[in-house]
């Protein structure tokens, strides 16, 4: 077996994550958003990224007001608590910090693409959209007809994202890892990315995690870079190891009203603390010990027993 | 003594009022994951929610708290099957999915939803956040419940964007793009219920919440409203279903 | 929730296969194979099935020989062992016991067909099989051209099969179940069927398989009966419970070499037995505890905690 | 003293030859898988097999018998991965596989393989099982290795049925057709191994097994074969190359 990829997340973006990359994250919707590996995006200024993910909650408002993005392909973006995100809307609408590219997709279309890419085919076919006006406006779709029934569908073409950013529950140090809870477009994501980086809750033995092949998430030699950073995915839920911090995104909405609000935002929690355990150090251990489960709600082992 | 209900409130006794039960839902959140949790507590305990992140569920979430979103740790423990959003979509796409519950920022006579863009796409007034799931939810259900807060600005003649398909234009227009679900049955808005009529595929006043009437209605929506023969008053919760609502919204974080 | 879908193996096969059903089996290759709801299908003497699977070792051509196929869908017909099905060549060249008629795919056009049918949507594309006269030869494909390189593509049309049956480690009786080892189209053709069979190894409590709702293999409202039959897919071999019989597989095609062979083994083992703790029993306890792993190799618990 | 090879282990032995360490390969069964366990616990530790039940292993399985299937309990014990035949095809189609092995009951100069039907498809002579992955792994991998039994009537001009396709009727027939992978680079045989010539794309007899000859080889070939001008005899595998393969196939089942 291979050589350990473990690194540390400074190390990974950096080598992981080019500027102009295509970069898919969020991709379990609300949970495990890997904000630890945005935050890391965003003080190595990092430009000119396409962001990629079925809804993002948060983060890539937070990577777009940073000014790391160049583009945007996702089915969604704003803040699931409070809706609108204030940078997405100075960008899209007066180019503030700068421009931003919009492909408006679904999650069904979001979906089908990063599968189409898992599969290593060029589209899939849906008759989702037919009569949309995003089916319009986003040029990559294309219209066509079912070649055995002549009806309308919509053709979603492959995405293939240069990275993919999973955080997972735990991994080993060769990049085989066990992500659960909604998976969202997890699965697809990674395996349709040129290579994954991996943040994980735990670094565990590689001998536990392939105790149970059928969970790992992916082939180990797509992955790029194994990253163990705790509460990597706050203030997202993790499943067994966090809920999610509703205050984070209600007073990242408020701060973030105003660009100047956004950059005091910016320069306290992301800049300032320099790393992922400063921004922990900012929260303090009891804002996070109140996050923890109360009851543990283990599954039962499977034999893989010959 | 038990508070009246708020509008909001309202609206959740509504929804849940669309779900029958043994139905297959795509719940969403905020408004229609109450609604769903108190269909099931109530007159449709066989329902099953279906969410996007991949999540189908039987029993509401065991909460101590609100559900900010689908993807909170009490939505995943005790699910049904927790898979991929591929595989909840193929269900909808399959034609698996009885009733999906959307919202939006506009929506017009024919059940057309804008979440994406006001003005211009290519130089937008405003962005709103997008389609999510929306979009699937009302091209592909058997059947679409739109619920949304009721303003005159938001109550177009028609849409300037059209995210989420209704009845497009009218009679015919899902088969002619080749849509195969139903498109909206009910639009639920803070101030009262309207109902797509089946043959012309207009909302047509079906009730107004109390403290409402059919003018106030009229005033509060962009387009000249037709009313049903029969209009009348939404019917409230019972304080029974009352308490159930607020037992899932106990900081009243999405229904006050 | 809903009742219980627990019946016998006969009123389940009874019910849930009716004559002329297209029918899909064997999805996870090798392993895991419905034999015991193979056999009572022979027993019913149900006719005109559609067999659906990708390789199906033996029970398809089982299934040929006693009549109760009148087309097969599959990439391989055979006995993985032997080679040769006898049965699907007689059927084939000579139309004993009667014709039939066959639609050829490979693995990953089968695996397609049935992922497309899950989707929900009416084709994938790829591009196997592109100068492969199973394009030319099975008319269900289409030849079509990719709309944005204009570069050949193969349109693999969906299936959506009556029934999937599926052979499962462990299920409550509500239909919720847990499947592990290569799935190899399994999901896939669970989720694309019009409702699903589920047999399983052992019977669970509810709340034992729900602990872990990311291993549920598909919603329960798509079983349409669940069938308590342990060893139901011996003499293939199911991961954690027990080895493949491989002098099964040898014997079949030894004996099956006439069609007068073939009728005596079917005498010997599916008909004069009855149903199939009667056929286990003429395999007699020693032979069965032979095939039983001699290590146990659990996996980790996952924490689905809050 | 051990026993000298069988033809089979010699094939087995070419075929690890074939395997370069760290390359994905797609395994199938019987001499492949054998070739693969040689090949790993030689000069390719890094080398990975990709199975199209859904796994991916490094070692090869823990066996203290033969393994008849890729789905046989040992095989998937310690893999690194247990998942489905598309996520593992998906590899495959995206062009990730390096290397794969298929076999057939007749083949032709340019490596077109049949394993389908002998005679007229519609009223088959022989109906041989099909292509299960053969034809996927002929199509799409970036390079093929053919490993079959040699006879004049399997070797033919041209197969009467093309399920996987190898170089086709010759130079710039993949590319025309719109196949991605590189098609069949070598052909071993229970005789000898063919090389496809990167020009013309005909398989030219590299090396005939001890005991073989170039006129042997000629006389069980269909074709007029064509030779390479440094044709020699196949290398025999070590007495420790011996003893793994017979480790893995301690019964004679694939080799013997």
């Amino acid at each position: 077996m291979s050589a350990s990829k473990l690194v540390s997340l400074r190390d990974a973006i950096a080598r992981v994550v080019p500027d102009g990359a295509s970069v898919c994250m969020g991709t379990a919707l609300e949970a495990a958003i890997p904000f630890a590996a945005g935050h890391e995006i965003i003080r190595q200024g990092k430009r000119d990224l396409t962001l990629i993910g079925p809804i993002s909650d948060m983060l890539f408002d937070q990577l777009i007001g940073a000014g790391a993005a160049g583009r945007v392909i996702a089915a969604w973006v704003g803040n699931v608590s409070a809706g609108l995100g204030h940078n997405y809307r100075r960008a899209t609408e007066q180019g503030e910090p700068h421009p931003l590219a919009v492909a408006d997709h679904s999650n069904l279309t979001l979906s089908l693409a990063l599968l189409a890419g898992s599969l290593g085919v060029p589209y899939i076919p849906t008759r989702s959209l037919l009569g949309s006006d995003i089916a319009a406006t986003n040029h990559d779709f294309r219209a066509a007809r079912d070649p055995w029934s002549g009806a309308p569908l919509l053709l979603v073409p492959a995405l293939r994202p240069d990275v993919t950013i999973v955080h997972v529950q735990r991994a080993d140090a060769l990049g085989h890892c066990h992500a659960w809870g909604p998976l969202g477009v997890t699965r697809e994501a990674a395996l349709a990315a040129q290579r994954v980086l991996v943040v994980a809750e735990e670094i565990w033995p590689t001998g536990r995690i392939l105790a149970d092949p059928n969970l790992v998430l992916l082939p180990a030699f797509k992955v790029a870079a194994v990253v163990h950073e705790p509460w990597g995915a706050f203030p997202s839920p993790l499943q067994g190891y966090y809920g999610r911090d509703h205050a984070s995104f209600a007073q990242y909405h408020a701060e973030s009203g105003t660009f100047e609000g956004f950059r005091a935002w910016l320069d306290r929690w992301v800049l300032g603390p320099g790393d992922w355990p400063g921004f922990l150090g900012l929260l303090g251990p009891e804002r996070l010990a109140g996050l923890r489960p109360r009851r543990r709600l283990p599954s039962e082992p499977l034999d893989y027993g010959v | 003594m038990t508070l009246g209900p708020t509008a909001r409130e309202l609206m959740v006794a509504a929804a849940a009022r669309e779900i029958r039960d043994g139905e297959r839902v795509f719940v969403g959140m905020r408004l229609p994951i109450l609604a769903f949790a108190l269909a099931q507590r109530t007159h449709a305990p066989a329902a099953l929610g279906l969410f996007e992140n991949g999540l189908v569920r039987a029993a509401p979430a065991d909460l101590d708290g609100t559900l900010y979103t689908m993807s909170d740790p009490p939505n995943v423990a005790g699910a049904l099957w927790s898979t991929t959003t591929a595989n909840i979509m193929g269900l909808l796409e399959q034609g698996g999915v009885d009733l999906g519950f959307i919202g939006g920022a506009e929506v017009d006579r024919y059940g057309n939803l804008n979440t994406s863009y006001v003005g211009d796409p290519r130089q937008p007034r405003v962005k709103l956040p997008g389609s999510g799931g929306g979009a699937d939810i009302a091209c592909l259900s058997r059947r679409v419940v739109i619920i949304m807060p009721q303003a005159r600005h938001r109550f177009v003649e028609q849409v300037g964007y059209r995210t989420s398909p209704g009845h497009g234009d009218g009679p015919g227009w899902r088969e002619r793009v080749g849509l195969p679900g139903g498109g909206p049955a009910t639009l639920i808005t803070t101030l009262g219920v309207f109902r797509f009529d089946e043959q012309s595929k207009e909302a047509v006043l079906a009730s107004y919440h109390p403290g409402q009437s059919v003018d106030t209605l009229r005033a509060a929506t962009g387009w000249s409203v037709r009313v049903a023969p029969d209009v009348r008053e939404t019917p409230v919760p019972t304080d029974a279903e009352l308490a159930l609502v607020r037992a899932c919204d106990p900081q009243g974080v999405w229904t006050r």
